[in-house]
């Protein structure tokens, strides 16, 4: 195979199809109760040093749960994966988790401005970055999905991205074009928060998948987190709705208004205060550890955190501010 | 028609909805290119199929979303889908326009929005591309909108993060990028610029009411083309004004950043 | 690019994603009314030559009354593309309309036996065939919907079909392993059967997609039949359900009972007495054209059709039978 | 146990339905392999996750599918998916078995669905691979059910549709298969075939009650070896055939087939 060009960042995560394939064959298939605590399943499938990738975009649909639970649970030298993340890679970066990263966006909150300690800790130098853009993280995910090595696009012709990527240039073989190569990617493990899963985790999204129906396939173990949990007669009824199917899911955990700070679709709206307020400690580290601590590493459950953020009020305040809630 | 007073961002947005033409699909990024579509949306192009990288497909926006995955982005939307459906539609050829920001633009239209200085000791890092490059790379004509300094529009960005016509004419071509596409006009607070047919150079095509060329050249940190036929950007309109400020962004999130 | 080995049959479509690009540029956005009527849609999408896509699986979700359309029109030398192609092959093989095919499953009816006279046909050495496997051609209308000139796979390594085929076995850029390059393919027309669209093309499917999602976008044309017609705020209000946007459609044809004598899940089963019938007479060329002149070429619309095939009392039998009609 | 009177159909899918174990994954073509998976999922494996190449996955079968599309295949089921979902989903390693049905099968198990005789020329034109080909190259054990005869059961297929262990040991390997799997029993109406663990050539590992080893070479093209160590293979249970008459195929589509 002729490589015309190729990226000089190192791959974090080997592409081989069928050492994903050797796991893929002992994962259990048996349709059985996948329920457990957030911390029952970052102990069991977040260990040190994994590579993790989360679901949603950003601020939106994010299991915000288990991103605090990794956090207190101290996890160090982890490999991450992020299209647009935003909100789950600032809390990766507060809890300076993070080893090395596969990302196209990052540090930002979209029009909210950047998040001035996730620019310290990428400044710092001290996580390894590989560049790619949103659309090649999803071609890379897909072709994991797909059970091949790689997948192709036109993504980065000609630009530095391509350059600091790990990607490679090759030549189509029936119309001699160039197509940008880009390695399959099976992240150790992937986060993904859903509207409704039953106890096995078929799951339902409402709204858009984003990047996450093609990463519940890519992910060797996945952990769910579900607005609410459902009788599996709700999933038979109408298989049309399944989006990730029992047999690629690890652990299912119901979080209620589990995307919070973020957005949930159909449900409430992301707390732009709360957000914003992050921005704002940043800005100075000990105030910011202050925080990190009161909203974080002193508390004990997602519940608790919800409270101290204005409980019930303020859920129903960002109920309301949700558009696509039915009234 | 009388004109109220507006401010630059207003100019900008309001210059830059008007480049939307009804009928057109239009890929957008986070922060003013989406206010600008939404406001070309509810003023000039009603059929104005709006897309965001996150899945959502053609809402009939509420208000302008913070992100481009919130679920303003698919309010009563023909379709809720995922990053694939939304990008390989860009892949394919059915996207007219990329409406894109930036924080260094040079004069072939890169785009950089990864460091200022060094890659490996960066003076400062930005986000990345996000969708950026892969809009800029498929979508059939480019637009970026940005506030208009020297710092911003430079010779030569520091980092190439998403193709405009690279080092000039025929290397897009030549990269392997798709037949026909590139950077078609900036919008910033004080012109509108395309690009010279054969040179690929940006050029300076109109200057909006109220600025002078030379407050355009002071602000770019190269000598950009001047069109032989300079015209003047009209103003923005009661109507656009009152639509932007009532409906787009009544927070003042990106026409309050002055 | 080396190439390891390669199928001898030849490409009927060119793969190069810069030529659809052309087209697509042109393809108008705009949300316009796209009603007509059968005749209409064949007379202006589907001319001589042309190359065309069946949605559905077979006798499953087949836009039977634009197969019928085709045959009175007299159309010839089409080009095919058929995965499971089973009561829809049948159709085109009783008009003589087809060419060249690219083909995974012809022939056959699945558990019902072969069909004599499409067996006849393509023995007869007057059709061009090119071999796939399903998953090939899943893969080939995947590599033109996301706009690249082809796809890789694992599918027909080793086998006689990859040597009848169009396919280039390659190595991996990154891995070394080998897999099959399959060339991205653009049909000229696609036509699927829908449960529901809107005037302007927005299509609601329920149960399997089969490969309808990737062929509606691989297509340059697309002719939808719809079960019914709803309104576009039935689109509106739950644009999850969207997987056929209106910018992809060319023309809407609203036709209840439309994948008679095939099976619409939810709707009605298939009339497998009907399906038997044909494979009966089929066995005689005399017998057979009564019975294509009894209830194709003689009939003027599919209501006359649906009538002669025993009409509302069939269809409620068949409805009857259907069992995941919500009762 | 009393066992009733059987034909040799229902000897052929109460034999193969015992082959699938409970709480592994299935992908069935049409016909016989699709009643033999309905019989395991309501005698002996009720988590047995059958997946339909169309898109239905793990449906709660109501009566046998005609076709491995029609509604039965997901009702009730898990997910309506599509053909992409299922196949990839066996691309990855999901999937136990293949379980698949052939016009010639020779003795390292490739399968012919496709021609008799000459390609150009053919005697007989059959289906072609459908997803018989991507199955077999991707389940991790594949299993094929057919009537034994002479005809069927070849030295060579005159066309390889279906990868089997092509022409011997390493040869899937070397062609680019995934590793480790393969042709794994072939279940007949008169027996059961492995493959020797060395040589890969078909093994006669067990006969069906009432049926001599004579009976089964006769009906073979080709010498395979026999098993050291053969065995008898116990007739249908009660159970099994009431099952299979009443619930899985009352139309005696398949069974009636003799």
């Amino acid at each position: 195979m002729n490589i015309i060009e190729e990226g000089q960042a190192p791959l974090f995560m080997n592409p081989d199809p069928d050492k994903a394939r050797e796991f893929f064959r002992k994962k259990p298939r048996a349709m059985t109760d996948k329920r457990m605590t957030e911390k029952e399943a970052v102990d069991m499938f977040i260990p040190d040093g994994c590579y993790l990738a989360i679901g949603g975009f950003g601020a939106n649909r994010i299991p915000t749960a288990i991103l605090h639970e990794i956090l207190r649970a101290r996890r160090r030298n982890l490999g991450f994966l992020g299209h647009t993340s935003t909100h789950d890679f600032q809390l990766l970066c507060a809890g300076n988790c993070l080893k090395k990263v596969d990302v196209a966006y990052i540090i930002g909150l979209e029009a909210r401005g950047l998040s001035p300690n996730a620019r310290r800790v990428m400044e710092s130098g001290e996580v390894e970055v590989c560049e790619w853009t949103n659309y090649a993280l999803c071609v890379r995910l897909r072709a994991a999905a797909e059970g091949v090595s790689f997948g192709i696009a036109r993504s980065m012709l000609g630009t530095d991205t391509l350059k600091m990527s790990g990607a490679k240039v090759i030549e189509c073989p029936f119309t001699g074009k160039r197509f940008v190569a880009l390695p399959a990617v099976w992240p150790d493990v992937a986060v993904i928060h859903v509207h409704e899963s039953d106890i096995y985790g078929n799951c339902h999204i409402r709204g858009i998948s984003v990047a996450d129906l093609e990463l519940a396939r890519a992910a060797k173990r996945v952990i769910i987190t579900a607005e609410r949990l459902v009788d599996g007669y709700a999933i038979r009824i109408n298989p049309t709705r399944t989006v990730i199917p029992f047999y690629l899911v690890d652990a299912v955990i119901e979080v209620p208004f589990g995307s919070y700070p973020g957005n949930m679709a159909y449900e409430y709206f992301s707390d732009e205060q709360h957000l914003a307020q992050w921005l704002k400690v940043e800005k100075d580290t000990d105030e910011f550890q202050r925080f990190l601590d009161k909203y974080i590493y002193n508390v004990s459950s997602f519940e608790e955190y919800l409270e101290l953020c204005g409980g019930i009020k303020k859920l129903k305040e960002l109920r309301k501010l949700e558009a696509l809630v039915d009234r | 028609m009388m004109t109220s007073a507006y401010n630059k961002i207003e100019m900008m947005i309001c210059t830059a909805a008007r480049f939307l033409e009804d009928g057109t699909t239009v890929a957008v990024g986070t922060g003013a290119p989406c206010a600008a579509a939404m406001l070309a949306q509810k003023v000039n192009a009603p059929n104005l199929v709006i897309i965001f990288e996150a899945g959502g497909l053609a809402p009939l926006l509420p208000q302008m979303p913070i992100s481009v995955g919130d679920s303003r982005t698919f309010f009563r939307g023909i379709m809720a889908a995922g990053m694939n459906e939304m990008m390989t539609t860009c892949c394919r050829g059915l996207v007219d326009y990329a409406f894109l920001g930036g924080a260094q633009i040079d004069k072939y239209g890169n785009i950089n929005s990864t460091v200022i200085g060094d890659y490996y000791k960066p003076k400062v890092r930005f986000p990345g591309s996000g969708g950026a490059n892969d809009f800029a790379s498929f979508c059939w004509q480019t637009m970026i909108i940005a506030v208009h300094n020297q710092t911003r529009f430079v010779e030569k960005v520091d980092f190439v993060t998403s193709p405009g016509y690279l080092t000039g004419p025929g290397a897009r071509e030549a990269a392997g990028l798709p037949a026909g596409t590139g950077p078609h006009k900036i919008i910033t607070d004080l012109a509108v610029m395309g690009f010279h047919p054969e040179s690929k150079e940006m050029m300076v095509e109109s200057i909006h009411q109220g600025v002078e060329l030379q407050d355009v050249l002071q602000n770019t940190g190269f000598r950009p083309i001047i069109s032989e036929s300079v015209k003047t950007t009209p103003p923005p309109s009661d109507t656009e004004l009152k639509v932007l400020r009532e409906e787009v962004d009544p927070g003042r999130y990106i026409i309050g950043r002055q």
